[in-house]
């Protein structure tokens, strides 16, 4: 099931700021990656200004497998409690990736019914305008 | 796989030493104010908010020009200035805001309480008016993001995402809480089936003569799973005003004053505007742990004190999660404390949201719950517990929050 | 157990100032967590150990997001105020209420490169508002084109005008008095030498009667101020700057800056009752006050605040300001010794800053042996002040 | 000089936001009806200017709107040589009238240049279309 996007109501951009510049310039490149911190290390998602470990504001882009298991899931049934540029049932996921931080994101192939907590998946992007793509999850190895 | 600094960590070292904490037993709500709760007020935010704040000070036995400081929440569309314009309140010597929506109801009376404790002003002005059943709706879409750049990036990491409304971004922790606790949506159910009992006792709310039965709950319209139709607040139209006064005057004046044992707020770091997903642990509600962690050191209390409670309930898992934080039963235990309803129903070991709340009575963001708390402590609810001498209200979830003790 | 007044129950201990420019190049939640990084190492004070945030709702990330950015778990306090630095007085009850122990307050505002920033200009689209203060301006002034805050003064300028008589060569001593500081200030970019009443009235009238060289410029910016107890800022780095009074003023019929339908709209009587207020709790008068920190976002609201501090009678204030010998440093009553708004750009919590080095001596501009400084914010609405001094 | 506007450009007004229950509604309806309208406390006859749920001196929640003859004075004015908003073309001025009822509202002139205005000038209403949804109450000079 993929989700229908309906053209006469265009979905929300993000907003692109010089702290989330490098994980959206990543998504249009299809490429997942993940904020790390240059002194200690520290891997982190929703990217910031500062590492909150060592409060250093040196960090860096470090590239991300996205593979990972669906942490948690909510599934938008009733269609005003949702965007309604997006035909409901969708489903929005948060999944934990392997290098310990969570993504949130849209499922693509894996139906409302059959989410589970759980379910290993892994990151695809999908291009819906031309200038925006966004990040989404598949099953693994499907 | 998760950094140790973000476990949970309850900071003892620095805290303020409690004899320092001035606001303990230095002031009093000493007047409730409310308009009828609606699904189409027919009149501006505005007005309903003017008579709500006339119907407050009456009922105080107070002057309107004895008002001399106002509190609002920060999302509320109407300004102290143009309130007092219309009221005719010429001096006012405080007026503060506090922000993230629900969180900020009792945060209203901490400010409130810590002005009047610092002798800045003597009778302050609590306040919510909200249209949201007839007028615009909070979250249906958050439409331009606010202009302050840190939502801005926060609302732009889940709007693309159509995850847009509190009914979702609260089912995200339920979803895990159920997962990790493998509750069932029948445990739900009596949360809001309680609160709607309660309801039925008071004229004042919405679903006064509706009643509801676990089975309805089970079978109801899934809204956005894992929650259905009534575990979600029912949009209202109406306001609430609440004053609080300063001990000594309390003394004086017309109603039997609920004394503030206690106002604290609690703020959790990885936080965000209810979609705080980045934390170790997301099945729990750390702003809640801190909040509570204070307001029982700071009051000398401990939860076991407390006769009846107003949890801030806009989604029902929110309830169970809030005796696990605030300390009535363990951690994973709460849908056990709810499940029949015995335990939270009046003459139940804790009674909870005794007016019906926010799932059944009305949602104004929290500030009905704080009136039927005082109304507890009063001796005036529909739903009256017998000697209730210790009435806890809770703020809202998700978000940094608040919670007050009171007492007669 | 409550207290009679909050005279001298807090200090602010730390300030951090992150440079001021017109292109900051980062956002609002870099730049507040690094003031408050500087504010906290200014004041010896752990990070961790910063258990409140107050802010101005207007400027910069929540509470939330700076706790956040900066790993600061368990907030005990934190609060947000609409008008000007009104949060200094949340501030100042939370730590003598014994609610937190290290209160931060901060303003960080990229109004220069950032977003349109101000919430009642009506560039930004404010469909969802009812019916509040901003919606009356939107029903009643905009189909006018009464749009624009230089718009809203000039409205009143124009009747101050009127009624006191001033003349502009008189006015524009407080722009020229506040580029000679501004000289002097390195944190001042918009001056680097003293303009003349020439340049002044060639400024360009924007809204007749009000002229570029009257507003304040647009700025980015962030500034950290640290506050505690008396008792505990004993034992940090910095010598403390107590704080002897906080007030707040509101008065009947009032708007921010649109109160025109009061019978006497040339006169500000937020700012009066707020100055009763502080000096009532403070024990002082104005005769005490070495430096004054005014309002000047916009520069008539300077001489119709020295009428209402009191430090002049009342339609004394345009000959006080005539040729700036009293507003100046050395001068009977120095007003903005860093320049101001008009010097620095908009941005209300340099007032604060410059309270504190004026007092600790460390300013580029110092004024002789100071020992109470009043700050004042918030002309043309609701109004706050604060008076602070030397231990 | 009367007001000019950019013809590309929306004025704005306060039909554009679809928002309920609006204080300012009957002055636009009576605008409509080319009447000034002003909100009057019913006990006391307060003035309530801008519009407002109760009155601030008897608090009573009865108002009532009422016409006003239309004439008054320039209590202040501006001149806009940079203009904040694209549709109004500059230098065009706001002007404040004080009613000979008491309250003040804000309006253009009309047929006045601005060399001319002076406060305490009296002038009298007039109603202009600016636009096919929109007419406003202008002042210009008396008789």
């Amino acid at each position: 099931m993929v989700m229908e996007y309906n053209p006469k109501i265009p979905t929300l951009r993000p907003y692109i700021d010089p702290d989330n510049q490098g994980f959206w310039d990543g998504v249009r490149e299809h490429r997942l990656v993940i904020q790390k911190c240059k002194d200690c290390g520290l891997v982190i998602h929703r990217p910031r200004p500062m590492c909150p470990r060592c409060l250093s504001t040196e960090r860096e882009w470090t590239p991300s497998m996205g593979k990972g298991v669906i942490y948690a899931y909510v599934n938008v049934i009733y269609q005003n409690a949702g965007y309604p540029g997006i035909k409901a049932p969708y489903s929005v996921v948060v999944v934990e990736i392997t290098e310990g931080v969570r993504i949130l994101a849209n499922l693509y192939d894996i139906e409302p019914e059959g989410v589970r907590i759980g379910t290993p998946v892994e990151i695809c992007f999908d291009d819906i305008a031309d200038d925006l793509t966004l990040p989404k999850f598949k099953r693994l190895n499907s | 796989m998760f950094d140790e600094y973000l476990a949970r960590r309850y900071r003892t070292t620095t805290r303020p030493k409690k004899e320092h904490y001035l606001v303990k037993d230095s002031a009093a709500i000493v007047g409730i104010g409310a308009t009828e709760f609606s699904k189409d007020s027919g009149r501006s935010e505005l007005q309903m908010v003017c008579e709500a704040v006339k119907a407050a000070v009456d009922d105080a036995g107070l002057q309107m020009e004895e008002i001399d400081g106002f509190v609002r929440f920060e999302m509320d569309y109407t300004d102290e200035m143009h309130i007092c314009s219309s009221l005719g309140i010429p001096k006012l010597t405080y007026f503060a805001e506090c922000g993230w929506g629900g969180g900020a109801s009792c945060s209203t009376i901490v400010h409130a309480a810590a002005a009047i404790a610092a002798g800045v002003a003597e009778c302050i002005v609590c306040y919510r008016g909200m249209n949201e059943a007839s007028g615009r709706r909070y979250g249906r879409i958050p439409g331009t993001p606010s202009i302050m750049t840190a939502p801005r990036d926060h609302f732009g990491s889940i709007l693309p995402f159509g995850h847009c409304t509190p009914p979702g971004w609260v089912a995200m922790f339920a979803s895990r809480y159920l997962h990790e606790f493998d509750a069932t949506a029948e445990d739900l159910a009596w949360v809001s089936v309680v609160c709607r009992e309660h309801a039925n006792r008071n004229p004042n709310a919405i679903f006064y003569d509706r009643p509801l039965t676990v089975q309805e709950c089970v079978e109801a319209r899934m809204i956005i799973e894992p929650l259905r139709l009534y575990d979600c607040c029912v949009d209202t139209d109406g306001a609430v005003a609440i004053i609080v006064a300063s001990a000594e005057k309390a003394k004086k004046l017309k109603q039997k004053p609920a004394y503030i044992v206690g106002a604290t707020q609690g703020n959790a770091t990885e936080g965000e505007l209810m979609t705080s997903y980045y934390r170790p642990v997301i099945s729990g509600l750390p702003e809640a742990w801190y909040t509570g962690q204070e307001l029982w050191r700071v009051t000398g209390a401990i939860p076991s004190d407390v006769n009846v409670a107003q949890f801030y309930d806009a989604f029902s898992p929110l309830i169970p999660m809030q005796l696990e934080e605030y300390g009535f039963c363990d951690r994973g235990k709460g849908m056990d404390f709810c499940r029949g309803g015995d335990r939270i129903r009046l003459g139940g070991e804790l009674p909870c949201n005794t007016s019906g709340s926010h799932l059944s009575e009305a949602y104004l963001h929290g500030m009905n719950l704080i009136a039927e708390a005082v109304r507890q402590i009063r001796g005036t609810s529909t739903a009256q517990v017998k000697n209730a001498e210790l009435s806890l209200v809770t703020g809202g979830l998700g978000i940094p929050t608040s919670a007050i003790l009171l007492r007669n | 157990m409550a207290i009679d007044s909050i005279k001298d129950k807090a200090a602010i201990v730390g300030i951090g100032v992150v440079d001021f420019s017109t292109d900051i190049g980062r956002t609002e939640w870099y730049t507040a967590c690094q003031a408050i990084k500087l504010a906290a190492e200014e004041a010896g004070v752990n990070i961790d150990d910063i258990d409140g945030m107050v802010k101005s709702v207007d400027d910069g990330p929540d509470p939330t997001y700076t706790g956040k950015g900066l790993g600061i778990d368990n907030l005990l306090y934190h609060s947000e105020n609409h008008w000007g630095t009104s949060a200094m007085m949340n501030a100042v009850h939370a730590v003598a209420g014994g609610l937190c122990n290290y209160c931060v307050y901060y303003q960080t505002a990229h109004r220069a490169s950032g977003p349109e920033k101000c919430i009642s200009d009506f560039l930004v689209a404010r469909e969802f508002r009812d019916d509040s203060l901003d919606m009356v301006r939107y029903d009643y002034f905009s189909p006018f084109g009464l749009i624009g805050e230089p718009g809203y003064v000039a409205m009143m300028y124009r009747r101050y005008m009127h009624e006191t008589g001033i003349k502009p060569e008189q006015l524009g001593w407080v722009p020229i008095v506040a580029s000679e500081n501004a000289a002097r200030n390195t944190n001042a970019i918009f001056f680097d030498k003293s303009i003349t009443i020439d340049d002044y009235m060639q400024s360009k009238l924007i809204a007749d009667p009000i002229r570029e060289l009257d507003c304040a410029p647009k700025v980015d910016g962030s500034i950290a101020i640290v506050i505690t107890t008396p008792e505990r800022a004993k034992a940090l780095k910095q010598e403390p700057v107590i704080i002897n009074s906080v007030a707040s003023g509101y008065a009947l019929e009032g708007q921010n800056y649109t109160s025109y339908t009061r019978d006497v709209i040339t006169d500000l009587p937020e700012m009066e009752n707020m100055a009763k207020e502080l000096y009532r709790v403070g024990g002082m008068g104005p005769k005490d006050i070495k430096v004054a920190m005014l309002d000047d976002t916009f520069a008539p609201y300077v001489p119709m605040q020295l009428e209402a501090l009191g430090f002049c009678g009342k339609g004394e204030a345009p000959a006080f300001i005539e040729g700036g010998d009293k507003i100046r440093v050395g001068g009977q009553l120095p007003v903005n010794p860093d320049g101001g708004e008009i010097g620095q750009g908009r941005f209300i919590t340099t007032r604060i800053v410059e309270a504190v080095r004026q007092i600790r001596g460390t300013s580029t501009n110092q004024v002789a042996n100071t020992d109470t400084v009043l700050v004042a914010s918030g002309a043309g609405g609701p109004a706050d002040g604060m008076i602070c001094r030397k231990e | 000089m009367s007001v000019e506007y950019n013809a590309d450009q929306k004025i704005p007004h306060p039909a554009m936001w679809g928002v309920l229950y609006k204080s300012s509604t009957p002055f636009w309806d009576g605008v409509k009806e080319k009447r000034v309208m002003l909100q009057r406390c019913k006990s006391c006859g307060y003035w309530l200017n801008p519009p407002r749920p109760m009155c601030p001196k008897c608090r009573s929640q009865e108002s009532e709107w009422v016409a006003a003859k239309g004439t008054g004075k320039i209590y202040s004015w501006v001149t806009f040589n940079e203009s904040p908003h694209s549709a109004f073309k500059t230098p065009y001025e706001a002007v404040l009238v004080e009613l000979d009822e008491g309250p003040r509202i804000v309006s253009n002139v009309v047929g006045i240049n601005s060399d001319e205005l002076e406060i305490g000038m009296p002038v009298e209403v007039t109603f202009e279309d600016v636009a096919e949804d929109l007419t406003l109450p202008k002042f210009k000079k008396v008789g």
